[in-house]
């Protein structure tokens, strides 16, 4: 189990040939993403759509936009852009933008959550699937991986970047401010960390639960250099924001962006609350949620 | 064999939600502390009644330990609540130092123990909590089998002086125990008495043993079942009992059989009284997602598993 | 085991009937806490006399002349300000405190380190050595502890502070970060937290190990009240500067103390250097450093 | 009986620092992280020869764990240095989701295992971690018994693929095993074939079994003595083999009597071949300061101590 290594070549998608030129193209991988990320909680009862709809264009973006990807998957990744989820939770996003992007058939989100399925609840290296490179699910281990990641680069010297996200909430874990004080006293200035401004975790909004303060200020007194994208669930402004955090890398600092955006975006009784959080819509909810997000690309 | 009756499917969390409820109104001195999962942990009641007795925490489970071991100072009695793994795994330091070394009495209380969590998957199914609590010296270690033990657990610890993890579960479960039990830390809980085998359960195979002890007699043999719901410390006195009597030994844990409950009781077998013992128990592996009873039935985790398992150590007395 | 109480009353101690006057007085048991450390260390070969020598000014002025302290000891420390030793290893500086202001008898500093002993190389509560509250020795956790007091002292309306120290290296542990972002967030401010900013750890100064950047600007950045001791090797400097930090408290912030310290004061060759964190002084070297130290209240 | 000769006192450490040495010269794939130990992980000529592949960490053991596995992709061999207690209890979390369940080829390396650390007591002296790294599925537990067998085991783990946990020690123990020795990961070593009693020891305790086993001859005890340098995978075949032989057996080991190699060869034998079994561990207790010879006397872990165990384990046979 331990030494399977999986690595595979793309076949119907040369991906990395053109980039998307228009945002509408982009929309259209949102609005079907929001379709598959609904269709997978719902199918299993159970899953995370708030988190992972408030990251929707986000992801989207960075997969089909903004990083430089093989064509192919393996491992080590290589001359290739490097993504790392920490908040493993939202998994329905980054499954269906992986399917979406040829990782795997978009078929296999069907078995979401189900016993025997590489869509494990969190993501997983340990069945296999393209497109991961570490499991996550216990919060605030990802960005100490990516910081990793992003050395081993730097020994390479492979120019790529690597991008992580991770939640507001999931900053209250200390190992984020090691990997925070390390980053920038150590100079990984190839990386870029979302995070995910939601302003809302489990019990309730981070401010009822355990207010984190001015996170901007936190991350620039750790010396990080530090960029908002206010409209966090704008395709435009991820593109320009996430354009000026590529343009701050190589500069001695790790960047650090924080995107806010609503929970539970574009359903619109699921917006800007925690409880969505991790809960699955019923039939008629899902009916509804749908309506608002018209079929693009097809269903699975 | 006695027959026990499912009074109802409950989940051994809100067991433990109800003791929480129960102590709040009883025993000033409790305080409970949570690391952003009111919800899944059930005391929500409690809370509510008690608001300046709860402390929120946020999603840091390390500073959760440790506030709880300040908070023993002064002479509060602190209720831990998180997910198993984060509360074992994610901050056996913190217990190690600030709580067992230390001698704080904080009750660690754990939920969404075991692979029965269902669709979260591995990396929240911590299979290895058992053993980790029970190697730290004076941590007591329990595990109910239902909402009425669970319950009774969470009121009896709050008496009891000392660091104490308590393991209960998510999924709906069979309760079958008496609503009016007196918990006894330590005490084993003879549940049929038998002559061919032992079966010792702890949690939510407990129930199962049960069920397989009633196919194992229409087979002709006769199965005693000890429910061991404090692993540490173990009552050795009920279990070499038994065995003298039996001559073979089956464990059965929703937990990895190594480090858990079943090599407890190898360990005490090879120095007391050797015995064939057969493990119902994970086989080394992580869990995965899935629905509790399909997780139970491909980790051989269920009633039949244990079934088998009393046969093939039958085979070898 | 667990359930054994210890609770003593001194004997010969009232000791606050009246707060000493003068600084010749601190300075005194200064010098003679110095004695006492590098006794302690030379005689085991082994323990952390620079932390401790960096320490033994704060640490004495805090017990003989800051703290409200109770005519003995019991675990609960109700109607007594707490202190709480967070960088465990320096805990010779903590024993010889504690002896001299009557926890425990000053001869069984000769146990230090020794087996049987209830002197640990590490403080520990296992052995019931009265003063002592909480093991440590694991670096990162004392913070967490000290804001756990501190609530209960609220819960119990006892209107007494609570005191801690922690190292500069030990803040790159992130469970302090927790407990620092809690600490503000739900507003403990019955807390000084003081950090031994002496710009050293193992392996080097905390800037060749991992460069920390500006503290002030992080503890105010997670919203503490900050407060320096530029000379915090100085008693009046101390004095004045948690004199300070008292008026602080109680104003809905925890409050921080940036203890700047030498490393081995006292002893000049074992200053400013992380060589002698760990380690102890040969025959000829103790007999230079106690030389620099003449006996004030009397060895051991 | 065979004699082993000591060929001058050593640490175990050292030769994990000789081993990382070579590996530097070597292989370019291995990268050394600390975090803020060095000089206690004997790695600066390491440090010295390859300073691009050093990763200084500072205090932050859980950003180790974390930074190692990231390392593991792009094709680095981490090794991870520091303290057992926070190569282990430390991290459990880290290393199980961010490691073990990832199937990183992650090396955590630690030192100032178990009680023989002496003087800064029981926060530092872990005595669980061998049990705490046997319950994650997958991980490779070892643990070796000189100098020369670290030295051996350290180069060997960088070829093979996975995790990896390897233990050793503080203090100058005896150097007996071979210069220039194979290591074979998951084979037992029979050090002297024997015909009354199995030892089976690991780490420091190897040194004491044979002392044990020379002083037994001489009392007419033929006391057959196994290395287990891997505790998992363990050496089943090595271990059934030889209890099949004596018909008793006593394991060794600096760690609780607890979810240690123990109770793996307890559990092993419960469902292969019950036999008689006395545990020379400690007996669930914190460690304390104090020099490791004093330690080891104190807590039961040296030759004398196996001595007395074979004596009554023989009496049980
Ligand atoms: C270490 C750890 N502690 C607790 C949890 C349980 N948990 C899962 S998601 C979550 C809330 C995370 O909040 P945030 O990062 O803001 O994500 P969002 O709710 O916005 O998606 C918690 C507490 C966990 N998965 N890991
Ligand atoms: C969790 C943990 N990691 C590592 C150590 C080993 N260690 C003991 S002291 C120390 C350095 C601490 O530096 P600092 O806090 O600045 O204390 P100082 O050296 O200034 O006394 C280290 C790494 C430890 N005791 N605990
Ligand atoms: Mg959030
Ligand atoms: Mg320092």
């Amino acid at each position: 189990m331990y030494t399977q290594k999986i690595a595979i070549t793309f076949e119907n998608h040369k991906q990395n040939v053109q980039k998307m030129a228009k945002i509408e193209e982009i929309q259209d991988i949102v609005v079907q993403t929001r379709r598959d990320i609904l269709r997978m909680v719902h199918k299993v009862n159970s899953g995370h759509p708030g988190g992972s709809l408030g990251c929707t264009e986000f992801l989207v973006t960075l997969y089909n936009e903004l990083m430089d990807l093989n064509d192919g998957f393996d491992m080590d990744g290589i001359g290739e852009d490097l993504f790392f989820l920490s908040n493993g939770h939202i998994s329905p996003v980054f499954y269906s933008v992986l399917a979406r992007k040829g990782y795997f058939d978009v078929d296999e989100l069907n078995t979401f959550r189900l016993i025997d399925s590489r869509l494990q609840g969190h993501p997983t290296t340990h069945e296999g699937l393209p497109g991961v490179r570490i499991a996550s699910g216990s919060l605030g281990q990802g960005m100490s991986v990516a910081i990793g990641a992003a050395q081993a680069k730097k020994l390479n010297n492979d120019p790529k970047l690597v991008y992580s996200l991770h939640g507001d909430g999931e900053l209250q874990e200390g190992q984020n401010w090691e990997a925070i004080m390390y980053a920038s006293g150590k100079k990984v200035d190839n990386l870029i960390a979302t995070i995910d401004l939601n302003g809302q975790q489990i019990d309730g909004s981070t401010d009822t639960v355990l207010p984190m303060g001015d996170l901007k200020a936190k991350f620039e007194a750790f010396d990080w250099e530090v960029l908002e994208i206010k409209e966090g669930n704008d395709v435009q402004a991820i593109l320009n924001g996430m354009q000026e955090a590529k343009n701050k890398t190589g500069k001695g600092k790790p960047v650090c962006v924080l995107l806010h955006t609503v929970m539970g975006n574009g359903v619109d009784f699921m917006m800007h609350t925690h409880a969505w959080h991790g809960k699955a819509p019923s039939d008629e909810q899902l009916a509804t949620a749908l309506e608002q997000n018209a079929e693009t690309l097809g269903d699975y | 064999m006695k027959k026990y009756v499912d009074q109802g499917k409950n989940d051994t969390r809100s067991g433990f939600g109800a003791g929480m409820t129960e102590l709040g109104r009883t025993n000033p001195k409790v305080v409970a502390l949570c690391a952003d999962l009111i919800g899944s942990l059930k005391i929500q009641q409690f809370i509510d009644e008690n608001p300046d007795r709860f402390f929120q925490i946020g999603i840091a489970e390390a500073n959760m330990m440790g506030i709880a071991a300040g908070l023993t100072i002064g002479g509060k009695i602190p209720f831990t609540g998180t997910f198993a793994n984060f509360s074992t795994g994610r901050v056996y330091d913190q217990i190690r130092q600030s709580i067992a070394y230390s001698g704080k009495n904080v009750k660690i209380c754990a939920s969404h123990a075991g692979i029965t969590l269902g669709e979260d998957g591995a990396t929240h199914q911590i299979l290895e909590d058992i053993g980790l609590m029970k190697m730290l010296p004076g941590m007591v270690v329990i595990n109910p089998c239902d909402y009425n033990q669970t319950k009774a657990a969470t009121i009896a610890i709050a008496d009891y002086e000392g660091p104490v993890y308590l393991r209960f579960g998510r999924p709906k479960v069979a309760n079958f125990t008496p609503v009016d039990q007196k918990f006894e830390i330590g005490k084993a809980v003879m549940l049929n008495e038998g002559t061919d085998v032992t079966i010792v359960a702890t949690g939510h195979l407990v129930w199962e043993a049960l069920q397989a002890a009633e196919a194992l007699e229409t087979q002709g043999v006769s199965a005693e079942v000890i429910n061991i719901h404090t692993i540490k410390p173990l009552d050795d006195e009920a279990i070499l009992k038994s065995v003298k009597k039996t001559g073979c030994i089956v464990t059965t844990e929703e937990h990895n059989y190594l480090g858990g409950l079943g090599e407890s009781i190898s360990g005490l077998l090879a120095t007391q009284h050797p015995t064939p013992q057969e493990f119902v128990a994970t086989q080394d592996t992580f869990g995965e997602s899935g629905t509790p009873a399909q997780l139970m039935e491909k980790y051989g985790l269920n009633n039949k598993a244990i079934e088998k398992a009393v046969l093939k150590v039958l085979k070898r007395k």
